[in-house]
């Protein structure tokens, strides 16, 4: 199997997809002629041609609301959001339009697109370039939310998230796009969307995370082994749909939760896994679930590494669980 | 503080208002407004875009516009639908619109143009049942009334936000001529929507891909109580095309033959790949914004009282009587059959449950419901089981 | 005391604020000459001039936009959402603009504004004028939220909001915009922000709510009293800064919480409050905590009491906590 | 599906880019490029804005402007600064909007606007010290290098988010005349940004109330790839004006002198309460967008060469010499001045601590941080204590 990076595997996924059903289309800022600021529609324009990798004007309203006209008459867009902190201009368009057509209409009309976006920090990005906005979207019923951590499950779950009849926000962990390698399937592959990935299996405490930081949940777990904490660890994959039962299963046995994410704390979705374990596993509880999360500031520039809740942190906090 | 430094230009802008026919400046002679029919619907109109069966036609649509504008009014007032939004008035901008594309022509409403629907072949009882949102409705009780979609008139689904409607047309139209499918959109949003983010992006993005979409943008003067001319200091609205680099056109919104040439063209013109056109109705808002609003307490009447005498209704069936297509005794007829086929339509829904079952509380939010929604549903259906109270409007003991 | 209703109640606070202080501007959408399509903004017009009580065009990203220019000049700004489902548009502005203003710029500028909207649902608006948008903005780092339940702390806290340093949200509840009638203190009277009220003292089970929800809680609580089942109740009225000390204290009481709110579950705020409790007071709890809220749908239209978590429904809740 | 719909008149016109003069539309005719000196800078203008004293000054602070952006490049590619955006090729649009206005007029800009920051007072080092991110940075090391604000000098806090800027310059200036203070608010922008949701509300609110604000995009060209024909169909950008019943004016960006006199007009009318101008200046941004970027993926070299040639720093030099203002020698005093400042000012900010302390992690969230701040600083404090590498960029083991 060749070893591809996450852009590569996004790239991979897109070019199989768009070959193989013609109703599939690419458009965003820069995805066009140039293949995206992160290249991750390179060759698209090439092979398809201008109709079926479109640039737009710098207008992610725009770029949402046309991408809703175009699911409405039957292409499957695609549209790209070119940093997830951009995706506000067209918070309405998403909230108001894309999540409630199906609903408003009775079924009657749906919009299925999948908005790729690049998210999160750690990459000297600051507060425009580093935010991790997945709770406001979460929030939104009707939406779908999928953030893969790895290049096999960037190729198997946007492949899913193009095939799927709702509307998809993907989040791509930009912080590891290149440095994230990995052995990936060619030719057609799929993930299903709301199924975790158990990682790594434990007894001890159940870490959860997603994208980027899962990375860093790895490390921690890996580490806490070392000092013989056993930590099983979840990769959530898709975080709407939730595979609750999976972390259910592992909270059950283990007694114990960690989760992690890069946005603010606050309402973030840490809270809502936090509150769904404490439902549904109270008995089994040992210890509080803990939130290793970014703080409730913006995203700073020059102390990312301070902000960013990384594997050091993450251990400390698989101590504090286990030795309640 | 100074007391008032609002500029002097604004408020005599809109003094002026009511005076109709300012001294035209610059950009309002680059578009002229197009008439074919004299104001008052006397004498033979400059041109004639439709044959005899046509226009008889489509004054009957108007007609049942207006009735079914009326009617819906009072039964909101009677408290038997939540809400109605109208448009008494603008009934030659509505019809001659949606008459001037063709049937495989998308339509994206704004929430006026009920009757476009109905033209689209939406059965009146059914919505009718969207007014009720009853057990029948095909929006499954979901949306407020005047909320209707009709897919297969390609008639997309109304939403309230202004102006999000606007792009989306962009995009079917995009779309289409991607499939290599000759399918020109039409989108309806009034002047206070050429405000919002999306009347810009939507334009925007049909100049630079020359995407074949008419903009009707129904000009009635009023957004809700802010007049035009505190909408936007543009003299027309046609001219907002000069933005976007695609053609604009001013027609008076109130002839029903000048709305269907204008449209024709426009429409034409997109399907020749020349690119989206800004049409600018003009026309005007006789009524209330709508049942939930009461214009007297920011519009003096005068302001209305010239338009009132400008109605599209009079002034087609002058014209309809004068071309000899129309008698005193025919209109009758027709103005009889109307209300009873709307009255009709209106026994048929309201003879449906009024409340839809409960699972459509979850219906259409996904295509297959997920957990959340599966357990929210048991619960409320468990909790009603309980307590009957859940379910009813008034709980308090 | 003079008896208001919360639309009076506003209205009386602005336009002290207005008189008191020269710098304090209202605008947006209807609320200059028409005084606002719920009639909070009358009088102002007239009173202080169209310079003081601006209509706007039809843009909620340009009153926001615009209103950012004023704060920094020096104004103080009162910007209306005619409803809170129409601000999506400015979300970009109060996200990544008003949020960060004062952060980005190392505190050399700040845009403190008051964004008033009202909110949630039971008045027959269907999902386009029923939302509860709260959780997006406690999300947002550099944002405060607001919510008053009663006509006394409209006053009270709008006014406090106003004189406050930061950016508000302040939600108006408008089912209850003219149900909710009380007595309003005249003259000068605030309320201060993050601090919650114990509307009715109990040992039993905490109930938080806010808003309109405080008033079925409020109902609930009476319920549950016949009985006997002992409630305590609280009414947030300020979500960001929360008085999470209230909430500990009455938990820590208790031993046992019930949260309400409109707003889909996941990941509403209910979500952070049961996951700051089980935080802060694991070892006392004897159940878990509980949300009673809106369903993960858009608002309905035709079904909006079977949606909303009224009365009857928190009843229930408060029997399975203290039965746990 | 059609191969290739995309419509061929959009392709032409791109392909046409470079071509320099295309045949002149109607509206570019309504528009026309104003220009006082020839574009090779001989000869005498056509008319002259600026005494001598202050053109020196001028072509000075652009001098500057050329090697600011020169040196952080090359500090960028040494890894001593993690990102630059700069304005290479369009200083005389910068330089000459930031002289045409007043010292108490307040100035927000966009992103590449940092010698007028410089010229409004922000001392170089503290320039540096925000390129940095340190524990001098008057940002706190919040923002991204290039983010700059400089309050003394009115001028405003630069986000990235394209646009947002636009309305909150209106705001400032409809605040000023609300005071009864003559304040004139200028906001720069590209002319990708015309594209964006807050140009179209920025625009049409100061149209409604005619509020005094000088809109200067600097149409360079690009909008990181996309070039400005698939931004807008518009001919020109000054003619967008015409949407909102604005003035226009279009003006030749590498030109001082037009600029200069350009902007002098729009803020004149502004502050006679005649309203908003949009200002566009042609020029072309002739590096990458950023550090970020390299352009020969996108962007063939034969475009920018003809816009090399019309560089405005030859341009201006030539004249300052026909003019006899400035010999070779006094250019290169000038030039080796500059950069002693610059590089003097880079090691008064090199030798500050490269990190800000721990506390500005919460400081300027809110006027006073909330307890969840407080406690998350406790708690990354307290992790740090017991693990050094949690402040580390590298933590693998
Ligand atoms: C984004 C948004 N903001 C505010 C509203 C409230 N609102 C409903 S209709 C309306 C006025 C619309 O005026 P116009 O576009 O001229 O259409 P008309 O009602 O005159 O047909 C407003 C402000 C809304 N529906 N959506
Ligand atoms: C809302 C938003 N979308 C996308 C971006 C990414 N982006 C940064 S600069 C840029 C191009 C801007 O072009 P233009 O407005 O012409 O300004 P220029 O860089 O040419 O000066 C883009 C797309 C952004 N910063 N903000
Ligand atoms: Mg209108
Ligand atoms: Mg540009």
């Amino acid at each position: 199997m060749p070893v591809l990076n996450i852009i590569q595997a996004v790239n991979d996924a897109l070019k199989l997809e768009m070959r193989r059903d013609p109703s599939v289309v690419v458009l965003g800022e820069d995805v066009g002629r140039f293949g995206g600021v992160f290249r991750a529609t390179t060759g698209l324009h090439e092979e398809f041609g201008p109709d079926r990798a479109m640039d737009t004007p710098l207008a992610e309203s725009g770029i949402i609301g046309t991408a809703v006209g175009m699911a409405l008459y039957g292409l499957k867009p695609v549209p790209e959001i070119q940093f997830a902190d951009f995706i506000f201009p067209a918070m309405d368009q998403i909230v108001n339009e894309v999540a409630k057509y199906r609903y408003r209409s009775g079924g009657q009309w749906s919009c299925p697109m999948v908005i790729r976006s690049p998210y999160g920090g750690g990459i000297r990005g600051g507060h425009y370039h580093s935010q991790s906005p997945e709770t406001h979207f979460i929030h939104t019923p009707g939406l779908k939310v999928v953030v893969p951590a790895t290049p096999e499950d960037a190729k198997g779950l946007l492949t899913s998230a193009i095939r799927d009849p709702d509307p998809v926000l993907f989040l791509e962990p930009k912080r590891v796009y290149r440095a994230a390698r990995g052995e990936v399937p060619e030719g057609e592959y799929l993930v299903p969307l709301g199924k975790a990935r158990v990682t790594r299996a434990g007894h001890q405490v159940t870490l959860i995370a997603w994208g980027a930081m899962w990375h860093e949940a790895d490390q921690a777990a890996r580490e806490a082994e070392a000092e013989g904490i056993d930590v099983e660890v979840l990769d959530l994959r898709s975080l709407q749909p939730l595979d609750v039962e999976a972390i259910e299963h592992s909270v059950l046995k283990t007694g114990r939760a960690v989760v992690v994410h890069e946005a603010p704390r606050t309402c973030g979705f840490g809270a809502e896994i936090s509150a769904l374990i404490q439902e549904r596993c109270f008995l089994h509880l040992e210890a509080p679930v803990l939130r290793v999360t970014g703080l409730d500031t913006p995203f700073p520039y020059t102390l990312e590494n301070e902000y960013l809740p990384r594997a050091p942190r993450i251990l400390q906090a698989l101590r504090r669980t286990v030795t309640f | 503080m100074r007391r008032t430094t609002e500029p002097r230009e604004l408020r005599r802008r809109e003094n002026g208002a009511a005076k109709e026919a300012a001294a035209p400046k610059a950009e309002a002679e680059r578009y002229p407004l197009f008439r074919l029919l004299a104001e008052d619907g006397a004498g033979a109109p400059a041109e004639s875009p439709l044959a005899d069966g046509e226009l008889l036609s489509l004054y009957r649509w108007m007609v049942l516009s207006r009735q079914l504008d009326e009617r819906m009014v009072a039964m909101q007032r009677q408290g038997r639908i939540g809400f109605y939004i109208g448009a008494i008035g603008e009934e030659a901008t509505v019809l001659g619109t949606a008459a001037g594309m063709q049937p495989g022509d998308w339509i994206f409403p704004c929430y006026r143009e009920h009757a476009a629907a109905l033209y689209r072949g939406m059965p009146m009882a059914a919505l009718f049942c969207d007014m009720l949102g009853n057990a029948a409705d095909l929006m499954l009780g979901h949306q407020m009334p005047c909320h209707e979609a009709w897919r297969p008139g390609h008639y997309a689904s109304i939403s309230s936000p202004i102006g999000t409607q606007i792009p989306q047309a962009v995009g079917a139209a995009w779309a289409a001529r991607i499939k290599g499918e000759e399918m020109v959109s039409l989108v309806y949003f009034g002047e206070g929507a050429t405000s919002s983010n999306d009347f810009h992006t939507g334009l925007n993005f049909a100049g630079v891909h020359k995407v074949p979409t008419v903009f009707v943008c129904r000009n009635n003067g009023w957004a809700i109580s802010v007049p035009r001319e505190r909408q936007t200091a543009s003299e027309t609205i046609a001219q907002k095309a000069v933005a976007y680099g695609i053609a604009g056109e001013r027609v008076d919104g109130n002839d029903l033959l000048a709305v269907v040439a204008a449209t024709r063209r426009a429409r034409a013109r997109a399907a020749a790949g020349e690119g989206p056109t800004l049409l600018e109705c003009v026309t005007y808002r006789l009524e209330g914004h709508s049942t939930s609003d009461d214009p007297k307490a920011y519009r003096p009447v005068e302001l209305v009282e010239p338009w009132r005498k400008k109605d599209p209704l009079t002034r087609l069936r002058r014209h309809l009587t004068e071309r000899g297509l129309l008698a005193e005794a025919g209109d009758q007829k027709l103005l009889a059959e109307v209300k009873e086929e709307i009255l009709a339509a209106i026994k048929q829904a309201e003879a449906a449950d009024p409340k839809p079952p409960l699972e459509t509380l979850i219906q259409g939010v996904y295509a297959e419901p997920m957990w959340q929604q599966r357990e929210q549903l048991e619960e409320v259906r468990a909790a009603i089981a309980l307590d009957p109270r859940v379910a009813n409007p008034r709980h308090q003991s």
